[in-house]
């Protein structure tokens, strides 16, 4: 089965000082979830927004493959592009409360839509809307179709935009930090609902998220980001039982777990800051706060494999976490 | 919500009670005003005359309440100098200065808001730049030396247009353009930010991911954003124009309000400067009122819930 | 490019500036002292011109030139000292309404509403009309009048920063009022404050001019600009010099000290007042 | 023993007006909060937004005044103290780094300020104190001359938590310091914040909406809802056995980094909790997974059972079926 989503060597740089995103290699088949992970400014956004063609003007992308199905992204028009953006791709961003344009009403932003994709009439693209709105487990959509966003609270402003992204039956959903500005027990309801959608509907996720315990709970496969670049890349089983790049360790003993603490013993921590990454640095980015680097990491690093479908970014060898252990 | 409004119409009172107070306030500024009626070579005798003539020999808090009493009966007093009610001329004046009001306005709106809106999506860009050096010209081109010029340029050396009066609708252009001048700016950076914050916003970035076509984009999710701001600026603006169209109407011999306030004030006629001040300022808050209304229709944030 | 526009606006405003400071130095000729015989004479460049009056003479046969850089003298006093004034009065209003909020705000917004509402070329003419014209009557009606501006911008922005963090901060580290306001909140709300001093610096002396164009401002002789072009008015269909010199150096001030004010507002990141 | 904070029935009510047409909304924001802290003691107070912990962490520093109610610190009455008294006793940390440094002063200006504000510490002392506390907190002293564009929010962070401490204060209040930081820097900055409270015998105040964070640091926390505390015990009992529906569905919705577990259902329905418009009887009860109809009219304030606060009318029954 071919997959739904391919892109090989991405790069996205603002200017000639910036390089946000630097050689993104992923693949997304077909209904599965694939969470992209890591700290603010590491670049998974824009590598997001670089796959829909929503990159500002000051933004340039190149990549040695980039498609979706049978499309070369790389390729397409703007025009070409807009028409698979909302109809077979959609995306969904982490604002809700800016997300939904404050003029117009719910109903008229969701069936336009449709509309414009689809060219039905605008009482069969509300009826669409209304049967969405109830499908995200909104109890009065005849109701909410006419209210106005500042009207809703941010969860269900959530809900709207995920309805809305879902309008045309997209096969590939993009979600960006969609539950990060939410409450937790609204989070943990907007999460379900996106994974049982994606379930029932075969969905391919792209989640992308900061927060490894949505990542635990979401993901079939994981890729970790720093500085720019996947360092890690791993079924989610796999990646929580043997993380082995040192930065998704770092990451991981950073996490307070509940009903795990031990009081009087501080948090790992990872020293330093995130670098500022030129686009001709050379090297691992992460070597200034990993505690394993050697003269070596200022070279070119190899991408290795721990088993079969699991990789990392790294001069150690895929046993080394055992040395760290004893 | 009545409460409110209640709250709005009361605070709209004291600010016209304000003016009524400054505007009185000010006529009295001079010391005597018998002595500046009466005229230069005026004896004592006519002062007195005068003073007693006018009711000016009151104490002034009795002419305060006197005066105001019958303005709020819609009786603004006798002007000095035409020896007719003040109310009387500046209803006969007014349209001219509403008409030069209204077509400056116009030509100002549809100068500044399709420039605002191509310098906002051509953002930084060297067409951007020309609009804004264009803005700036106007901001700091004085309105009656262009008057002036456009008077030599178009009036005399192309014929165009008519140099002074508004006999006909051409009068109206001349002088609708200078207004427009000092509106345009502002009111060309309002929509030129409006639209650039609209445009970076969240919710235009979700339309991109919807696929809508770019057209759609800025004109319907951009532009009615950027215009709610514009509209309560360009009432404002309005309210400025009227104020400031007293220089324009001298120099085009438009015998509008703002030209019966300028003749009132050099000839010392002062129930109709009072009187002018006080409506224009009366305009200015009703102009306010009626932008605050239209926002409120315009933004569903403000509308009941 | 940007740059070059920012540049072009401090050399003019600084040019001016010093045409006004060194205009007794400069000026080929008296500014007052008129000369019946030479009366309309045209510029240096026109037919009929001579180096004796580069700028040519006005219609009572003064040397435009010397009123021209003494008129600079007017414009940029009248600049300075309104903006000194309207500035005091307009950023305390904004700060303590901004700062203080609730009944304190609602009384400075009352006197911005006043102020607002009262139409201000009308009510400064009938003010220089009654009181007297004179340069110090004109800075002053125009000091007292031209605040609004900065109240509105230092209220919402000190509102602005008033929200912020560090001023809780600074409260809870039991910093006086005084502080407060001095400390944290003026330096941090300068920037807008700074582009709004350009702009009602550029609107003073464009005023000044109207006022005296209309025969209400700074009274004759005094070279003010606004008056060479009145007084030049009724000969500029035959020597339309008179009032083009004027308004062009009118224009360039304003101009450059408006570019000026732009360059800031880059410089310095602020969001332009509107 | 005097309490290091004393809450009595502290109420704060807001009115806020949304334009010309909308009506007045009135915000119960704190709706009656009474507890005592002892000194060396860590609240964590967590709820979701709008809960009313950031309004009760501004009363508890004396930057809002309180509708109703009494606050005490350190056994004398909050109103009552001057300034200068006051910031020698409690001090604040706040979220968000980039807007709680005076973006126009040098960091050793900055953390200064406290000790200039006492106005009887000589110049030579405010430096030398100021240049020990930033050592403390790991800030180098070539970082002191910068403004604070030039650092990272974990630096900012740390000279927002020198700032706090310079004076030497008995009790913190930190409103949420580590919900705008990344991981792997919050982990610094909480380890942190341990380390100098067992070092200078500190009592926090500590706001969060983070569970796992909360659980971290406190020895005590309570559970906050629409404006009230609908929960408090030992943090170890609360985690262990939590009583009110509020708390369990709180702590159900955190996810823990365990693959495969997938997405609990925290049992909440649609409505969504809102300051302006608190509904009758248990505040809880329109998302309740277990209401009952009395719910709907009896309000089950400040019940305590066993010595634990849980204002909840089935907090019996519920404590049974564990």
């Amino acid at each position: 089965m071919s997959p739904v989503l391919e892109a090989g060597n991405l790069r996205v740089t603002f200017g000639t000082s910036v390089a946000a995103v630097r050689g993104v290699s992923l693949t997304m088949n077909r209904g599965e979830t694939h969470c992209l992970v890591g700290e603010s400014g590491c670049g998974k956004s824009v590598t997001a927004l670089a796959i829909m063609g929503l990159l500002s003007r000051t933004a340039h992308r190149s990549a040695d493959i980039l498609r979706f199905h049978d499309y070369d992204l790389t390729r397409l028009s703007e025009r070409g592009m807009a028409r698979l953006r909302g109809d077979r791709i959609a995306m969904i961003f982490q604002e809700p409360m800016t997300s939904l344009n404050p003029a117009y009403t719910v109903g008229s932003q969701m069936a336009e839509v449709f509309q414009r994709h689809r060219r039905v009439s605008r009482a069969t693209a509300l009826d669409r809307a209304a049967e969405l709105l109830q499908r995200v487990g909104i109890t009065a959509p005849g109701l909410r179709l006419k209210q106005y966003p500042h009207q809703l609270s941010g969860g269900l402003r959530q809900r709207v935009m995920i309805s809305m992204a879902l309008m045309c039956e997209p096969e590939l959903l993009i979600a960006d930090e969609p539950t990060t500005a939410l409450d937790v027990t609204v989070q943990a309801q907007i999460l379900r609902l996106l994974q049982n959608l994606q379930r029932e509907l075969g969905l391919s996720l792209l989640l992308i998220t900061h927060d490894l315990g949505i990542v635990a709970r979401m993901a079939d496969r994981v890729s970790v980001m720093y500085a720019g670049e996947i360092v890690e890349s791993a079924p989610a089983g796999a990646l929580f039982a043997a993380p082995t790049h040192p930065y998704t360790r770092g990451l991981l003993r950073c996490i307070p777990v509940p009903r795990q603490v031990r009081r009087d013993e501080p948090l790992g921590s990872i020293p330093g800051v995130v670098p500022r990454i030129a686009p001709d640095f050379v090297g691992c980015s992460f070597r200034d706060r990993c505690a394993q680097a050697m003269p070596d990491c200022a070279r070119h690093v190899p991408r290795q494999r721990a088993t079969i479908d699991h990789d990392y970014l790294c001069r150690l060898p895929t046993d080394w976490t055992r040395a760290e252990a004893a | 919500m009545l409460r409110f409004l209640l709250r709005r119409a009361v605070l709209a009172l004291l600010v016209c009670l304000t003016v009524l107070v400054i505007s009185f306030a000010l006529t009295r500024l001079s010391g005597d005003l018998a002595i500046s009626i009466a005229g230069p070579n005026a004896t004592e005798q006519d002062i007195a005359t005068v003073r007693k003539n006018y009711g000016l020999d009151r104490p002034l808090p009795t002419q305060f309440v006197d005066w105001a009493v019958h303005a709020a009966e819609g009786d603004l007093g006798r002007s000095y100098l035409y020896h007719a009610p003040v109310a009387g001329l500046i209803k006969e004046r007014m349209p001219i200065t509403l008409t030069l009001g209204l077509t400056g306005l116009v030509i100002a709106l549809v100068v500044a808001i399709p420039l605002g809106v191509i310098a906002a999506m051509r953002e930084g860009s060297l067409l951007d730049r020309a609009i804004g050096l264009l803005a700036l010209f106007g901001q700091a081109m004085p309105s009656f030396w262009l008057s002036l010029v456009l008077i030599i340029w178009l009036g005399l050396n192309l014929q165009l247009l008519p140099i002074s009066g508004v006999d006909t609708w051409q009068g109206y252009i001349m002088p609708g353009i200078v207004l427009a001048f000092s509106a345009i700016p502002a009111l060309m950076r309002l929509t030129r930010a409006g639209m650039i914050d609209a445009l970076s916003s969240d919710y235009i970035r979700t339309a991109r991911a919807k696929g809508l076509s770019s057209t759609k984009i800025v004109l319907k999710h951009a532009l009615r954003n950027a215009a709610m701001p514009v509209v309560s600026v360009a009432a404002v603006q309005l309210g400025f124009m009227l104020g400031g169209s007293i220089v324009i109407e001298a120099v085009f011999a438009l015998h509008g309000v703002g030209y019966l306030a300028w003749e009132s004030i050099s000839k010392n006629d002062f129930p109709v400067v009072q009187a002018v001040v006080l409506i224009l300022a009366i305009i200015y808050i009703g102009l306010t009122l009626l932008a605050d209304a239209m926002n409120a229709v315009l933004d569903p944030r403000l509308r009941a819930a | 490019m940007k740059h070059a526009a920012t540049s072009l606006g401090a050399l003019i405003v600084f040019a001016v500036l010093l045409a006004a400071v060194v205009a007794p130095l400069v000026a080929p000729h008296d500014p007052f002292v008129q000369d019946l015989n030479q009366r309309l004479v045209p510029p240096e460049w026109m037919d009929g011109g001579s180096a004796v009056h580069p700028f040519g003479t006005d219609q009572l046969g003064r040397d435009y030139l010397s009123r021209l850089l003494y008129g600079a003298r007017i414009s940029m006093m009248i600049g300075i000292f309104t903006v000194v004034t309207s500035g005091l009065i307009g950023i305390t209003l904004g700060v303590f309404g901004g700062y203080f909020g609730g009944k304190i705000d609602e009384v400075v917004m009352f006197i911005i509403t006043c102020r607002l509402s009262i139409p201000l070329i009308l009510v400064a003419l009938t003010v220089v009309a009654l009181i007297g014209s004179s340069l110090l009557v004109v800075i002053l009606t125009l000091g007292l009048l031209l605040w609004e501006r900065f109240a509105v911008v230092s209220r919402t922005t000190t509102m602005q920063v008033r929200n912020l963090d560090y001023i809780a901060a600074a409260q809870a580290a039991g910093a006086s009022r005084r502080h407060i306001l001095l400390r944290e909140v003026l330096p941090n709300i300068l920037t807008p404050l700074v582009v709004v001093a350009t702009l009602e610096m550029a609107l003073a002396i464009l005023l000044e001019a109207a006022l005296s164009f209309l025969g209400l401002g700074v009274p004759p002789p005094l070279p003010s600009w606004g008056l060479m072009i009145a007084e030049g008015k009724d000969y500029m269909f035959f020597s339309p010099w008179v009032i083009m010199i004027p308004g062009i150096a009118l224009f360039v001030l304003v101009l450059g000290i408006n570019l000026l004010g732009d360059g800031l507002r880059d410089l310095l990141g602020a969001a332009r007042p509107t | 023993m005097t309490c290091a904070v004393e809450v009595r029935d502290v109420r704060r009510v807001f009115r806020t007006h949304a334009g010309m047409l909308a009506p007045e909304r009135v915000v119960r924001a704190v709706d009656g909060v009474s507890f005592a802290l002892p000194a060396g003691h860590v609240l964590g107070i967590v709820g979701e937004s709008g809960c009313g912990k950031s309004t009760l962490a501004r009363m508890i520093l004396g930057l809002l005044p309180i509708s109703e109610g009494e606050i005490l610190v350190d056994g004398r009455s909050l109103a009552a103290m001057d300034r200068r008294e006051r910031a020698r006793l409690i001090q604040p940390v706040f979220q968000d780094p980039f807007s709680s440094l005076n973006p126009r002063q040098r960091v050793r200006d900055i953390v200064a300020l406290p000790l200039a504000a006492q106005g009887n510490i000589s110049g030579r002392q405010q430096r030398d104190q100021v240049m020990e506390m930033l050592a403390r907190v790991g800030i180098s002293a070539e970082i002191a001359d910068r403004l604070p564009a030039q650092l990272s929010g974990g630096q900012r962070q740390r000279v927002a938590i020198a700032r706090a401490l310079v004076l030497h204060p008995r009790i913190v209040v930190c409103d949420e310091p580590t919900s705008a930081l990344d991981v792997s820097v919050q982990a610094q900055i909480l380890n942190l914040l341990a380390e100098l409270r067992r070092d200078l015998r500190l009592t926090y105040l500590f706001i969060s909406h983070n569970l796992a964070v909360v659980e971290h640091i406190a020895t005590e926390v309570a559970v906050m809802y629409l404006g009230r505390f609908v929960e408090r015990a030992p943090v170890d009992e609360l985690f262990r056995d939590p009583r009110h529906p509020y708390t369990r569905a709180l702590l159900s919705s955190v996810l823990t980094p365990e693959p495969g577990n997938g997405i609990p259902d925290v049992g909440l329905g649609e409505t969504y909790p809102d300051p302006a418009n608190i509904p009758p009887g248990c505040r809880f009860h329109p998302r309740c997974p277990v209401a009952l109809n009395r719910c709907r009219t009896q309000a089950p304030d400040n019940i305590v059972t066993h010595g634990r606060l849980t204002e909840c009318l089935l907090a019996e029954g519920a404590q049974g079926t564990r």
